[in-house]
């Protein structure tokens, strides 16, 4: 009700890590600042159905700090753990990380690989939509003028399933992602990949669910041919720009890198592996 | 915009001000609180320089506004020595001349002391990870990580 | 300078050089000299005397080095008998 | 002059120990007070206007409506600065130039670079002024920008000054040009020499501007009395400059004007430059009002001097025993929007550690659309080396010698020839290279993907003018106050070496930094001479307070001056003939100061000379990704001869801080601009400089080759350490992946594209 009432000219304070910079540099000017940080549903992590149900100002310390969340989502928290420096995860949140809408934002890969869902709540009620289909564009996302990203469900993890999270920055910390990978796959007891889901952060307008990346993997035992393949997806769907991050050529070459990584780690973590 | 009231403690002291809402906590800190001891180096949180903590939590004070701060317990370096001692982490890193310049010290001891609250006993490449967040372009590191280690080890008795 | 029997003994004879760069702009181009002089303020007059106003160069714009230890210009910085006497660009640094 | 004690390391009681800093407590309270710290009732805040556009003549600037805005008390611009005669004042190499400083502090006639300041506001409150800002309007005719140094050499290239004829070329060229100055140092016959040499390599290199990074923005405040006397309290490299500079630029005598040195966070050369102490005065003369003026990150980035990026050619030839016969190199190096980069450093310095017979390098100072190019630790140097000794590595391979055997065969010692000056009169370069190959990690082999770096550096390090006053309290301890700024530990290092002197506890000497008002000049705070220099005036004036205590001791005894001594902090009788006298401590004599002729006081200056080169050489292991072209630093082994190390805490941290600063410059620092040559990367975001998890442990080897010419040995110890490191870098990823990088920084995308190629 406040965000119509401000007539678009609200914007919501979560962790404000990335509202506040903008504010200091004039490229935000809000006439309403909403702080979501005391509503119960969006500051709190409770089981749920089997899996998570995630408050979207929960700050991202707080999850890091939650043993049951890590282990259960351990390439969540690996993005989640790559947000800016320790100082900056004592306020950002995974809700601003994914409405600021920052292709390279280090959370949204792995939570759309995780499939994670966004609670969506604005003046004509509540819905539910996959977390790849909020953000639009740099800055832009799909929501409506009003609504607000409340909280995100993970589901339960059927066994021998493991998810992982890498990205490229020229520092080991305190960097934005150049090319940022979530993977997230299920085994049968054959050791036969049975579902995956690949995401790429960083080398598009907007983090971005690579079905090809997945159908490289499903049906294989992960070998080397199936890397192989995995990585010439993620490098053909990458379409990056070249910026004062990165180069074209540079990110299209590590998109297939880092996926092959990635799919490794996840992998290990599927077969229990530390 | 009017002015809004916000009351909180500061390093255990109970402090009330008044502050624009668009006014960062750093700002009130330093300009209308007078604690210069947190210092500005970027006002965009890539520096750590303004680092404190609000409910023990390590934040960039120049990404917090002024009235987030309301009722929220706050620490800075200004409250890290008690009355009549250095904390162990300030003395250990004058005995290691771990500082030269000293203007990212204070974010650099405050990031310590809550390191050193949550893991008392950190590798080295644990504290680098912690006090990545935290620029210093005079020392190179070396001797702000062996002036952690070893305050480490006084403090957990070893 | 009189020596141990009050004779006025002549000052000893210096080797002064310049750089390249610096002959070319300020003595035509000749890099040596041969002057008599006891102290730097010796030498400046003598090689001023040779050409006009390179005194004042001397002595703003410029180091030197005897037998290659490096000073600042100063007029009471003694020489020695043979004593080479460089001029150079002032060091200077950040 | 000082009176030559010839030192014997072994019976030190202070100096080469490691004691607690004087100034330490206040910097981890927090309550050092830094530039931007200082405030005084009735203080107005302002804001520096900066142009959006990289070159442009300023048509006209409206301020009238921003003059209406509630709150705002003055606006300042070029004409609130005097014109400045056009010479080129003191040393050919860093001569300063009023013109051009005037217009750098304030646009006149164009802006030269994006952020180029050109009107500043103050305000009851920062967002009034902040407001202001907005409201003035400046009408630019935009003009056609360059910021590349090849770019900004071309014929057609955009000039920044209409009239610019290259100095230092005889003839002088007819046409003007970006090139504000032309120089050349040569020896010997380098064309002919080349035809001696039984292997010869020559490369190009293209190195990007850096910035020196310091955590504190530029800050200060100043108050203007209604009297014309002027207050300002500034974090810089040298309150004398700073004085210097603000009353040139402001028309006023240097006694109307008082400087307080606040503490400085971090400078590195680049903060022996006024950019808001005459806009913080100037505004306050015209309010009447205490101003203060703090630039914020961006605008350091965006608008304050880093040093050049550089375009560079070095050829050298060697015999296939080792020996250097011929070396030939040009350095074109960006000044920036105002003539001044350190190219005659770089030409300088650039094969200094070589003793060679024919050697030729050429020096061009290019101006373009960038911040004037200010000092950056050894300015030059490094980037010469980035070259230099790459080119030397290559030609070490080619005739299969050991990268350090190569250096020790043609390394300089006391007695070789410059090809720029005098002879070196120091060695301290072999050693640094023994230093290294006894190292036991230097002849461990490496892993895959795994290289490693040798490189070495010289710098001249600098002497000058420094002074030092001392006065004995009545309870006999020191009162030591010096003119020089200090960054990293030098008023410990003074209070050790009176301490020494003296014979006295270090914790009986108190030790500061007095302003303009209280102490004869000092120079600036740079070129690694404090410890040298002003330790030289400390010196003195010990010896002085020890003259005056032995008279005192003298009249007390009843004997003649020269028959007392001062020995361990005690005047004792010169012989047992004089008398069998109980020793009379610092204490004692203190305590009757008035009988015999009142306080114990001295002040004491010396220009100093007789300083010894700084030379440092490293080895570096890096470990390159192969599928993702990142470097990782695994080791990194610096020695550097320090002469004497007087605090070796801060000797080691000098080492530390040039070697990761140059791991910066060498991997990730880089300026990044749009077509309207605007900065698209001006914060500590993406300009990235190392972070404490990027980093192994730096080693520093603290090479002792003591110095005659100082009491206690001391040689420079800040700057030579950054030198080598960007080579030694380069030649690490050749080793480990094959590939010979010639451009820095040696970023991801760079080494990829180097792998793939």
């Amino acid at each position: 009700m406040l965000m119509t009432a401000s007539h678009g000219a609200g914007k919501i304070l979560a962790g404000g890590t990335d509202l506040l910079i903008q504010m200091r540099s004039g490229r935000v000017r809000p006439g309403t600042i909403i702080d979501v940080k005391n509503i119960p549903e969006m500051s709190t992590v409770v089981a749920e159905g089997g899996g998570f149900r995630v408050g979207a100002a929960v700050p991202c310390m707080h999850l890091v700090e939650n043993k049951a969340f890590s282990a259960a989502w351990p390439g969540v928290i690996d993005g989640i753990n790559l947000i800016g420096s320790i100082q900056v995860r004592g306020r950002a949140t995974v809700g601003g990380n994914l409405c600021n809408a920052s292709p390279a934002a280090d959370s949204v890969p792995a939570m759309i690989a995780a499939g994670a869902i966004a609670s969506v709540m604005g003046p004509n009620g509540r819905r539910e939509l996959p977390v790849e289909e909020i953000p639009a564009g740099p800055g832009k996302t799909s929501l409506a003028p009003g609504e607000v990203v409340t909280s995100f469900y993970l589901p339960h993890r059927p066994p021998r399933s493991g998810d992982a999270y890498l990205r490229f920055t020229p520092r080991s910390e305190m960097d934005i992602a150049v090319v940022g990978v979530g993977v997230n796959l299920t085994l049968d007891e054959n050791g036969v990949c049975t579902a995956a889901r690949v995401a790429l952060g960083a080398v598009a307008a907007r983090a971005m669910l690579v079905p090809e990346c997945a159908a490289a993997l499903i049906g294989t035992k992960v070998d080397e041919a199936a890397l192989e393949k995995l990585a010439a997806a993620a490098s053909a769907a990458a379409q990056p720009i070249d910026d004062k991050r990165g180069t074209k050529v540079f990110r299209i070459k590590v998109s297939g890198v880092l996926a092959k990584r990635a799919a490794l780690v996840a992998l290990r973590r599927a077969k229990g592996e530390k | 915009m009017s002015k809004q009231h916000v009351s909180t403690v500061i390093n255990g002291n109970p402090v009330e001000f008044l502050c624009q809402p668009q006014q960062t906590l750093l700002d009130v800190l330093r300009n209308d609180l007078n604690m210069t001891g947190t210092k500005e180096g970027c006002g965009t949180g890539d520096c750590g320089a303004c680092s404190i903590t609000m409910d023990d939590r390590l934040v960039c004070s120049c990404l917090v506004l002024g009235v987030e701060a309301n009722g929220k317990k706050i620490e800075t370096i200004e409250g890290m020595s008690s009355g009549d001692g250095l904390h162990i982490l300030q003395q250990k890193f004058l005995e290691h001349a771990a500082l030269q310049c000293g203007i990212c010290t204070p974010g650099i001891l405050v990031a310590a002391r809550s390191l050193l609250e949550r893991n008392p006993d950190p590798t080295e490449e644990q504290v680098r990870f912690w006090l990545a967040g935290n620029l210093c372009r005079c020392t190179g590191y070396n001797k702000i990580i062996e002036a952690v280690l070893d305050a480490a080890r006084v403090m957990r008795g070893a | 300078m009189l020596d141990e029997v009050g004779k006025l003994i002549d000052p000893p004879l210096v080797r002064v050089v310049f750089t390249a760069g610096f002959s070319n702009s300020y003595t035509g181009g000749v890099r040596e000299f041969q002057v008599r002089a006891r102290n730097m303020r010796g030498v400046i007059k003598q090689m001023d005397d040779l050409f006009p106003g390179l005194g004042e160069v001397l002595e703003e714009d410029t180091n030197v080095s005897v037998d290659g230890e490096l000073h600042e210009v100063v007029y009471t910085q003694p020489v020695y008998p043979g004593s080479e006497i460089f001029f150079m660009p002032k060091l200077e640094a950040g | 002059m000082l009176t030559k004690t010839k030192f014997v390391a072994e019976d030190l009681k202070v100096v080469g120990t490691r004691p607690i800093r004087p100034d330490g407590v206040p910097k981890v309270t927090g309550m050092a007070q830094y530039g931007a710290d200082y405030s005084l009732p009735g203080m107005l805040w302002a804001k520096i206007l900066r142009s959006p556009h990289a070159h442009a003549r300023i048509r006209s600037i409206d301020v009238s409506r921003a003059l209406e805005l509630p709150g705002v008390k003055a606006i300042v611009t070029k004409d609130d600065f005097p014109e400045q005669s056009f010479d080129y004042i003191g040393p050919d190499r860093v001569a300063v130039n009023y013109w051009h400083m005037t217009r750098n502090v304030m646009a006149r006639e164009k802006v030269l670079y994006e952020g180029h300041a050109v009107a500043a506001v103050a305000a009851t409150t920062q967002s009034i002024a902040e407001q202001a800002l907005a409201l003035i309007q400046v009408d630019y005719e935009v003009l056609p920008h360059v910021i590349d140094v090849d770019d900004a050499m071309r014929p057609d290239a955009p000039l920044l000054f209409e009239d610019m004829i290259t100095r230092g070329m005889t003839p002088p060229p007819t046409k003007p040009s970006n090139i504000s100055r032309w120089a050349e140092f040569k020896t010997g016959d380098v064309d002919a020499a080349f035809a001696k040499a039984d292997a010869v390599v020559e490369l190009s290199f293209k190195t990007s501007p850096v910035h020196q990074g310091y955590i504190e923005p530029h800050a200060c405040l100043a108050r203007f009395g209604a009297d014309g006397q002027c207050e300002i309290w500034s974090s810089s490299q040298g309150h004398f400059f700073v004085r210097a500079y603000t009353a040139k630029l402001l028309g006023m005598n240097l006694g109307d004007l008082v400087v307080h040195p606040a503490e400085i966070g971090g400078g590195f050369g680049g903060k022996t430059v006024v950019y808001v102490e005459p806009v913080a005065a100037a505004l306050s003369r015209k309010t009447g009002r205490p101003v203060k003026v703090a630039m914020t990150r961006e605008d350091v980035t965006r608008a304050t001097g880093p040093t050049s990026g550089s375009s560079m050619t070095v050829k050298v030839g060697a015999t296939k025993d080792g020996k250097i016969v011929a070396a030939d190199a040009v350095f074109k190096l960006q000044a920036g929007a105002f003539p001044g980069s350190p190219v005659l450093n770089a030409c300088m310095c650039s094969f200094s550690p070589y003793e060679i017979e024919n050697v030729r390098t050429v020096g061009y100072d290019v101006v373009s659309n960038r911040p004037k190019a200010a000092a950056y630790r050894a300015p030059g140097s490094p980037i010469a080396a980035f070259a230099v000794e790459s080119v030397l590595d290559k030609l070490a391979q080619e005739i299969g010698m050991d990268p350090v055997q190569f250096r020790l065969k043609n390394a300089v010692k006391a007695g070789s020839p410059t090809f720029w000056g005098p002879k070196h009169a120091h060695d301290g370069y072999a050693e640094t290279l023994q230093a290294l190959m006894a190292h036991p990690e230097y002849q461990k082999p490496l892993g895959k993907n795994q290289g490693r770096g040798v490189a070495s550096g010289f710098w001249f390090n600098g002497g000058g003018e420094s002074t030092a006053t001392i006065h004995i309290n009545e309870d006999g301890t020191v009162m030591l106050a010096t003119g020089s700024m200090d960054v990293g530990g030098s008023r410990a290092s003074m209070a050790m070496m009176a301490a020494e002197t003296l014979g006295v506890p270090y914790e009986t000497v108190r030790s500061t930094v007095a302003d303009t008002a209280s102490i004869g000049y000092n120079h600036v705070t740079g070129g690694s001479r404090v410890t040298y220099a002003t330790g030289m005036a400390v010196i003195e004036a010990c010896q002085q307070i020890i003259k005056d205590l032995c008279h005192r001791a003298a009249l007390t005894w009843d004997v003649k001056d020269e028959d007392v001594i001062w020995e361990n902090g005690h005047a004792k009788p010169a012989s047992p003939e004089v008398g069998s006298f109980e020793p009379l401590s610092l204490k004692a004599i203190a305590a009757k100061r008035a009988v015999t002729g009142g306080p114990i006081v001295t002040e004491s200056a010396v220009n100093a000379g007789g300083m010894a080169p700084g030379f440092a050489s490293q080895f570096i292991d890096v470990e390159v990704d192969p599928e993702t072209g990142a470097v990782k630093v695994l080791r990194a082994v610096c020695a550097q001869d320090v002469g004497k190390a007087i605090h070796p805490s801060y000797c080691e941290g000098q080492i530390h801080g040039g070697v990761v600063q140059g791991i910066g410059w060498a991997l990730n620092e880089e300026y990044v601009y749009d077509k309207q040559g605007r900065l698209e990367n001006p914060g500590f975001l993406d300009y990235r400089i190392p972070v404490a998890s990027d980093l192994p442990m730096i080693e520093a080897l603290m090479v002792e080759v003591p110095n005659p010419n100082h009491p206690y040995g001391v040689k420079g110890v800040g700057e030579a350490n950054i030198i080598p490191v960007m080579a030694a870098i380069a030649n690490a990823i050749e080793r480990a992946t094959g590939k010979r990088l010639t451009q820095l920084p040696m970023s991801p995308p760079r080494v990829l594209e180097a792998l793939d190629a």
